[in-house]
């Protein structure tokens, strides 16, 4: 569409407002991370690198930020796995209950955390007898994860067709070199998205993670958390946020490389 | 023994020795009760109880008395740092068990005051060691608040000139604070004990506290939440802890005990019905009790230590700041426990409203 | 014609160089299953199938059932232990308690508000950054709109905090124009779970108007639209599904929140906070339960509602 | 030209019924290509030439009858396992891999070493006259490249037969005229069996051996391209093979004097200013006058009531937009007036069975 | 005809120039079209034609030159406000609205009522025969009829002029000329102007008044369909429009006794056994025989080096494929010889300026 150039600027003018405005808490949050105010104070009174040193010498901070990646590591993984191969069986065959299998992929993101909080915590605890660990946390951020790759993998999947299956198996190939050769490489990009995505909703968990964790194993959001009851840790929180949101531009631009490279092949 | 009816396994008798430990402990505590440097390398306590002992601990933070009842429920922790308000519950609910002070010699440093009571005790068996103890002071706005309060009118009073910034603690527990309030106020309402309500002296606590909300700009149950809210002056007046009058960097905030007393905390080590590893837990209350350790924890959290000879451990001045062994202050509290049924104030002729009534009702408050 | 051409060769096969002649696939394991899969579509759908199945079937679903079940039961008010007699009174009490209608009233007026202020704010920039950006703008947008994502939730929630008080950030740069910043309460919620959200609807809304082809704006404006109208009448109504995607995030993430509100709600609670607070509170797993099934049976009717526009596959 | 019936049968359909649901995509096909054949279906959209290629090189299942390839029963067998390779309408070349990979995956496949592959692979581009090419993306090359890509991918693995769906079909003309004349050279340089699928009539009598008709699922003349255009058995094969000019009973009755259906060729009828002709004539009237650059296709709606469509080449009398309204007369051998049978039961072999008039020279 | 001279100027382009980076998708092209013209624009893949469509209707703006609709320079004018519409290449139907509503959409935007706008939307289905479709889907649609929606869809707005950008492009040759003849009768009895833009050179020269060849951005010729096939300016337009024939210099020399680049059309060449015809002659040898049905194309190697393709029509001399290798004759007349100008400075309208040799008759 041919946009008046006053449109065009008028949302190009919103965008930059709008993101501007995302980022002012996150400036913030970096302020607040040279502040001498303990308590995340406007405006700060001083400037101050102490969190800072403080921060990269916090074991308790560095440990849990291993285990939220450790956490989130896993349940992609899991979830690619689910994702992909119920997608392939939505998007490749007919068969009864199709769309109720679709919803129950849907459901543990649709429905609040809370509920899926205690209802695993429940099942967990009270059913199964478990003892929460760090492969409870795992299990349930996997369950809602799912949908992402999911999401992504069947929209890749529509879209490449049945071609170049088809071609591989004209050409000799079994089932499974087909998937290892063709159908896998095509869905690298869509799996990288849709694990990017479920990275992020897993490593930013907390209301599942607080029902379905065990003792002695902290996430980074569960350690952000015990830390805001903490004296004097706020800013070395602000500090780790920071970290994150600086440290986040290399899967995200790495996934917009892989994203972008297939656009200009397509 | 209250226990006796909750049906579960637990054991109602403490143990009789201390034996070998087992080599590792899991503890449940408030965060910043169990530190081990990983947090802040200047701040460790843990790291020589270890050294000592061979216990490894491994340890869970909670925030707040709810979250630590349910978690004590999966029995997978030796100790818990039970506050008042979850103690009762424990023992209850039978997750935790009676402790034999006597295999506990730094329990002989503890405040008198503070051993054997309604929260840390049930039919004359002890349930576990004194922590620390605070109040629930009454912190205001030097600026903005004036007359220097003296009552706890200030937050309850329908008029407050300082409606819409007021805080109050968020939990059930804040109802012992408005029945606190009604005993010097109302006192034909003949409340005894604020954790022993009769269903109207709770029905008249609510509609206080009802009364109170609309005038509450929020409540705080975190307290960097609390600290923040004073230095920006979103809130002037309401509940608070030392250690938050402490923390606040604006010099413009005041506590003050009322004058018609407050409500308080003092947390209990316990022992688990079902620990794994009772051995170390033990060794953990002793440890946590020794004067070098009650001093470092009590201190690093902020409040009042339970051991007399912490404050030779502690920072210059920091006792005093915490009211530590003034037995007048001290007396004037009226420290967390669990509603229960059975009137904690010894009458017989009505039942108690419990602590899940409580929670109904801080519910329907906070509407 | 009388002359004959000479014998085309196209008669006699070609002749290959001399050499070996391309083998069969040698026969594997898993070239034996493949032949034998290859004729049973019903066992691939299985073998596909059976993992994802079990492990939502086993985790979830159960555990979800588990719980309404739950929700039937009472707990013992002393001993904080659940006893398994079935009766309605939980469920009849969360129906007919006023406490539950206004705060469930309070907790969808939320939601509402924060998918559609988050809805309003993601379609302009999804459309500059689908239809008016070049790629490489394009691509750095997103990063741009990604990148918030990860500074945890709760540090966001505390720099709004920050944020909106007084004499906060808001006071200090808005309130000159006369704008005062709202302080803590339900406008301050909406305000910070619209800023939480906003990235989940953002990008299906991107992915949605990427999907709408240049050529349909065109021919819009080719029959004499003008831009609002092409807008209104072509790419709205080709973009509700990916709205609807976008909503069930902000909706759902909303509906379930009970961390926000604790931090800027001033005393609101929302229906999380019921929940959580009984969970914990006496631990009333079954009073919890019940509670849950307001947020559950809103979703379902929800979802119900926007099946049919495909949303679903577009999350 | 290849002689079919003296061969030995490479690929057989019998009573090959493919259902979609309630509807009969392929409806009792039975045929016989021989080896070394460049067989070609031919039909409109829709009539089922995709799913007899595909029922044949096994990505459908037949709901009923058989398909053998090379004297063996293959229906149940897996694509992988046929001896058949396809070359697909869009190519799906896969877009990840290289041009040399691309050709050498079926060798990858049957586990034959990198070396030994590409060297096989680079020989075949050679084939198709890309070995400059190995390196580049799918995505790099034009629409023709692609296909003879497509090809040296298919043929590498040196198949017994070739189906090849409508690989033309996204061309541009010019491009697709160059590339017929290369399929018709790889055809005969490999010396296997071809079936080619495609909607384009001009195309399938250009390159085939043998064409077969489809119409609705079913076969409807199957013969060599002379004897599709010049001995169609139905109205449906006259006009989709080449233009005919169908004259029904009434019309049939009127212009040449007896009954039945009949079809004649636009370039079969001369056309004369006036009214002298030799042959059977018509007279009529010039309604639209078309310059096609090689030929004028101009239409006469004849006085009888008919419009007629006639081809007139270069060299005879020259008509032009201008002659729109002039009074003609249409003229033709009897000779090549067509009697057309009712399509009803439609022979698999016209050539032998079916009784039509010939055309006498 | 149209007689675009006599008739008002509907479309002018002014040294119209669109570059897209370095590159010029447009380059200076002036032209000027009639009203009630049908107007091609021919030329292979990426010469620019869209470009030019899309310029016009306003899609994109011009890096120079002008564009006028009506005597009304438009160049900075908004698409909606231009009185031309378009049917897109992927005809653009809103999938989200019924085929009624496609087609009333136009009318919806001018704000007539739902009734009144109904009302026309079945008017313009019904002359494309498909009011019982008014209620579907445009999935639910075959390619053709989609684009006969297109079609309804722009012309019920009643433009001045239409543009078409390969509307035909994506259907099959039997669909596309049944279409072609319909468009056609539509612009006949709209009588509006029409631009229509293909690749498909017998597609030009069927349905237009005058053709623009477009190579590079440039008009490389501009004309009749009759004065692009018989005096082509460049051997770019020779071979685009139509099969030829291309002598080189050197060739020319051997064949013509002349210098020069020439080309021929097959048709204009005649083949005997043997070695007796009359006027130029040029001994050779068949190597190809294709069966076209309506013509026989041959491919004849000469002995002067060079292969030609003859094309044979019905009722001359026949040949087959067993004349693979028969000794023949060429033969043709210096008058269908022609003089190809080097493509340089390409004439806007060739048919007054250009200096080309005349086939006499
Ligand atoms: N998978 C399928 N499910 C349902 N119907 C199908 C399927 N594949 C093909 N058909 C139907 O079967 C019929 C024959 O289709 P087919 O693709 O074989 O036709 P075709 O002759 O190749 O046509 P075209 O020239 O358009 O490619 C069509 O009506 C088509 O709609
Ligand atoms: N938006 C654009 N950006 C860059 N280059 C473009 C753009 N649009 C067209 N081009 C280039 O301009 C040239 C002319 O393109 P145009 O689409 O006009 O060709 P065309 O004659 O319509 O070709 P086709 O027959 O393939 O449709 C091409 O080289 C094309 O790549
Ligand atoms: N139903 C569980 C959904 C959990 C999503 N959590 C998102 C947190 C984002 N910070
Ligand atoms: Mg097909
Ligand atoms: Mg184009």
């Amino acid at each position: 569409m041919r946009l008046g150039r006053l449109s065009k600027v008028t949302l190009g003018a919103i965008t930059g407002l709008v993101l501007a405005l995302i980022y002012v808490p996150l400036l913030v949050v970096l302020v607040n991370s040279f502040s001498t105010s303990k308590n995340l104070v406007w405006p700060p009174p001083g400037f101050t690198l102490e969190w800072w040193g403080k921060a990269f010498r916090n074991a308790g901070a560095l440990e849990a930020l291993w285990t939220s990646v450790l956490v989130a590591l896993s349940s992609t993984i899991i979830a690619l796995v689910l994702g992909t191969l119920i997608s392939i069986a939505l998007q490749r065959y007919q068969f009864f209950g199709r769309d109720t299998v679709s919803l129950l992929v849907i459901l543990p993101i649709a429905l609040p955390g809370i509920v899926t909080g205690i209802a695993l915590n429940n099942a967990f605890r009270t059913i199964l007898d478990l003892k929460l660990t760090i492969l409870t946390v795992i299990i349930a951020h996997a369950t809602f994860c799912i949908v992402t790759v999911f999401n992504n993998v069947l929209a890749r999947l529509r879209r490449m067709g049945t071609n170049f299956e088809e071609a591989s198996s004209d050409l000799g190939a079994g089932l499974w070199t087909t998937f290892r050769l063709v159908t896998f490489p095509q869905l690298r990009s869509a799996l990288f998205a849709g694990g990017l995505l479920a990275f992020a909703l897993s490593f930013d968990e907390i209301v599942v993670t607080t029902f379905t964790i065990g003792g002695g194993v902290e996430t980074l959001p569960i350690w952000i958390l015990n830390n805001l009851f903490r004296p004097n840790q706020a800013p070395v929180v602000s500090v780790i946020a920071v970290v994150l949101v600086v440290v986040s531009v290399i899967p995200i631009y790495i996934a917009q490389r892989i994203a972008g490279s297939e656009q200009t092949r397509r | 023994a209250c226990g006796t009816t909750s049906g579960s396994a637990g054991p109602t008798t403490a143990a009789d020795e201390v034996g070998a430990g087992e080599g590792q402990v899991s503890i449940l505590a408030w965060p910043g009760y169990v530190e081990d440097g990983s947090n802040d390398p200047t701040v460790d306590w843990v790291t020589a109880f270890e050294e000592d002992t061979g216990c490894e601990v491994t340890s869970k933070t909670y925030g707040t008395s709810d979250e630590a009842f349910s978690l004590m429920k999966t029995g997978e922790y030796d100790v818990i740092a039970a506050s008042g308000d979850a103690s009762l519950r424990l023992v209850a609910a039978g997750d935790v068990a009676p402790v034999n002070t006597d295999l506990i010699p730094n329990y002989d440093g503890i405040y008198d005051f503070l051993k054997m009571q309604s929260w840390n005790s049930v039919d004359g068996k002890s349930y576990g060691i004194p922590h620390g103890y605070g109040a629930n002071l009454l912190m205001y706005n030097t600026d903005v608040v004036s007359p220097a309060p003296t009552s706890w009118d200030v937050v309850f009073d329908k008029s407050s000139p300082y409606a819409g910034k007021i805080t109050a603690y968020d939990s059930p527990i804040y109802i012992a604070d408005a029945a606190v309030y009604l005993m010097t106020h109302q006192p034909e309402l003949g409340i005894e004990n604020p954790y022993a309500l009769d269903e109207t002296q709770l029905a008249a606590a609510v509609d206080l506290l009802k009364g109170q909300r609309a005038n509450v700009g929020e409540y705080w149950s975190d307290y960097l939440k609390e600290i923040q809210a004073f230095e920006t002056g979103d809130s002037v007046v309401g509940t608070t802890w030392q250690v938050i009058q402490n923390s606040v960097t604006t010099g413009n905030t005041a506590v003050v005990l009322p004058d018609e007393g407050a409500t308080g905390w003092s947390d209990t080590w316990m022992i688990g019905s079902e620990a794994k590893n009772p051995n170390c837990a033990y060794e953990w209350l002793n440890y946590i009790a020794s004067p070098e350790a009650n001093a470092q924890a009590t201190e690093y959290f902020g409040e009042a230590p339970s051991n007399e000879a912490a404050c030779e451990f502690r920072t210059e001045g920091s006792c005093e700041a915490f009211n530590a062994g003034d037995e007048e202050f001290a007396s004037k509290l009226w420290y967390w426990s669990t509603p229960i049924e059975k009137c904690l104030d010894g009458r017989t002729d009505v039942t108690c409203t419990d602590y899940s009534q409580w929670t109904a009702a801080w519910s329907e408050i906070k509407g | 014609m009388t002359s004959k051409a000479p014998e085309a060769d196209t008669s006699t096969p070609p002749t290959h160089p001399a050499r070996d002649r391309v083998a069969a696939p040698s026969i594997t394991l898993a070239r034996r299953a493949s032949t034998y899969l290859s004729r049973h579509a019903r066992l691939r759908l299985a073998v596909l199938l059976s993992a994802p199945l079990l492990w939502l079937g086993l985790v979830y679903v159960a555990a979800l059932a588990a719980l309404l079940i739950t929700a039937l039961w009472t707990v013992d008010s002393f001993t904080g232990q659940i006893s398994q007699t079935w009766t309605l009174d939980n469920i009849v009490a969360v129906v007919t308690g006023s406490l539950y209608q206004t705060v469930t009233l309070r907790t969808v007026g939320v939601a509402i508000l924060v998918t559609i202020v988050d809805i309003v704010i993601a379609l302009p920039i999804a459309f500059f950054m689908a239809k008016v950006a070049s790629p490489r703008l394009q691509r750095i947008l997103v990063i741009a709109v990604l990148m918030p994502l990860w500074a945890s939730y709760l540090v966001k929630a505390y720099a709004w905090r920050s944020v909106l008080s007084q004499d906060g950030l808001w006071d200090f740069v808005v309130a000159p124009f006369g704008i005062e910043s709202p302080g803590y309460g339900l406008p301050a919620t909406v305000i910070t779970l619209s800023y939480l959200w906003l990235p989940y609807v953002i990008l299906p809304i991107y992915a949605g108007l990427e999907r709408v082809p240049d050529s349909l704006l065109e021919a819009s404006s080719d029959l004499g639209a003008r831009t609002w109208r092409t807008l209104g009448l072509v790419v709205l109504p080709m973009l509700w599904p990916a709205i609807i995607a976008g909503s069930i995030f902000s909706f759902s993430l909303s509906l379930g929140d009970y961390i926000t509100v604790n931090i800027v709600g001033g005393t609101n609670q929302l229906l999380g906070n019921l929940v959580y607070t009984n969970v914990g509170a006496a631990n009333n797993l079954p009073l919890a339960a019940s509670i849950a099934l307001i947020p559950i049976v809103i979703m379902f009717v929800y979802l119900a509602a926007v099946r049919r526009t495909g949303a679903l596959n577009n999350l | 030209m290849i002689d079919h019936t003296s061969r030995p049968v490479a690929i057989e359909l019998s009573a090959l019924t493919k259902r979609f649901g309630d509807m009969a995509a392929v409806d009792g096909v039975d045929l016989q290509i021989a080896e070394g054949e460049f067989f070609s279906m031919l039909g409109p959209s829709g009539s089922g030439k995709t799913t007899v290629l595909r029922l044949i090189a096994g990505f459908e299942q037949p709901t009923s009858g058989t398909v053998s390839l090379f004297g063996r029963d293959v229906t149940t067998v897996a694509p992988f396992d046929r001896d058949v390779n396809t070359v697909f309408q869009d190519y799906a070349l896969f877009p990840h891999m290289s041009v040399l990979d691309n050709v050498a995956y079926g060798l990858r496949v049957r586990g034959m070493s990198r070396i030994t592959r590409h060297a096989r692979a680079r020989e075949a581009l050679d084939r198709v006259r890309l070995a400059d090419f190995a390196d580049r993306k799918p995505t790099q090359l034009s629409g023709g490249q692609r296909q003879r890509v497509a090809l040296a991918r298919a043929t590498v693995v040196e198949p017994k037969a070739l189906l090849l769906d409508e690989p033309l079909g996204a061309l541009d003309l010019k491009l697709r005229e160059q590339l017929q004349v290369e399929l018709k050279e790889l055809q005969r340089s490999l010396g296997i069996t071809f079936i080619f699928v495609t909607h384009d009539q001009e195309e399938a009598l250009t390159l085939s051996d043998r064409i077969a008709v489809f119409n609705n699922g079913r076969i409807e003349q199957l013969g060599t391209p002379a004897e599709l255009y010049e001995r169609p058995v139905s109205p449906f094969v006259a006009s989709f093979v080449g233009t005919s000019n169908i004259f029904d009973d009434a019309v049939s009755l009127a212009l040449l004097g007896r009954r039945g259906t009949h079809s004649l060729r636009p370039e079969r009828i001369g056309l004369t200013v006036g009214d002298t002709a030799d042959g059977i004539t018509a007279p009529g009237t010039i309604a639209e006058v078309i310059y096609l650059g090689t030929n004028t296709r101009i239409l006469v709606d004849l006085d009888a009531g008919q419009r007629i469509t006639v081809l007139a080449p270069y060299g005879r009398e020259r008509f032009s937009d201008h002659d729109r309204g002039a009074r003609v007369t249409a003229s033709w051998r009897d000779a090549d007036v067509i009697s057309l049978q009712s399509p009803t039961t439609p022979p698999t072999a016209p050539s032998e069975k079916t009784p039509i008039e010939m055309r006498s020279r």
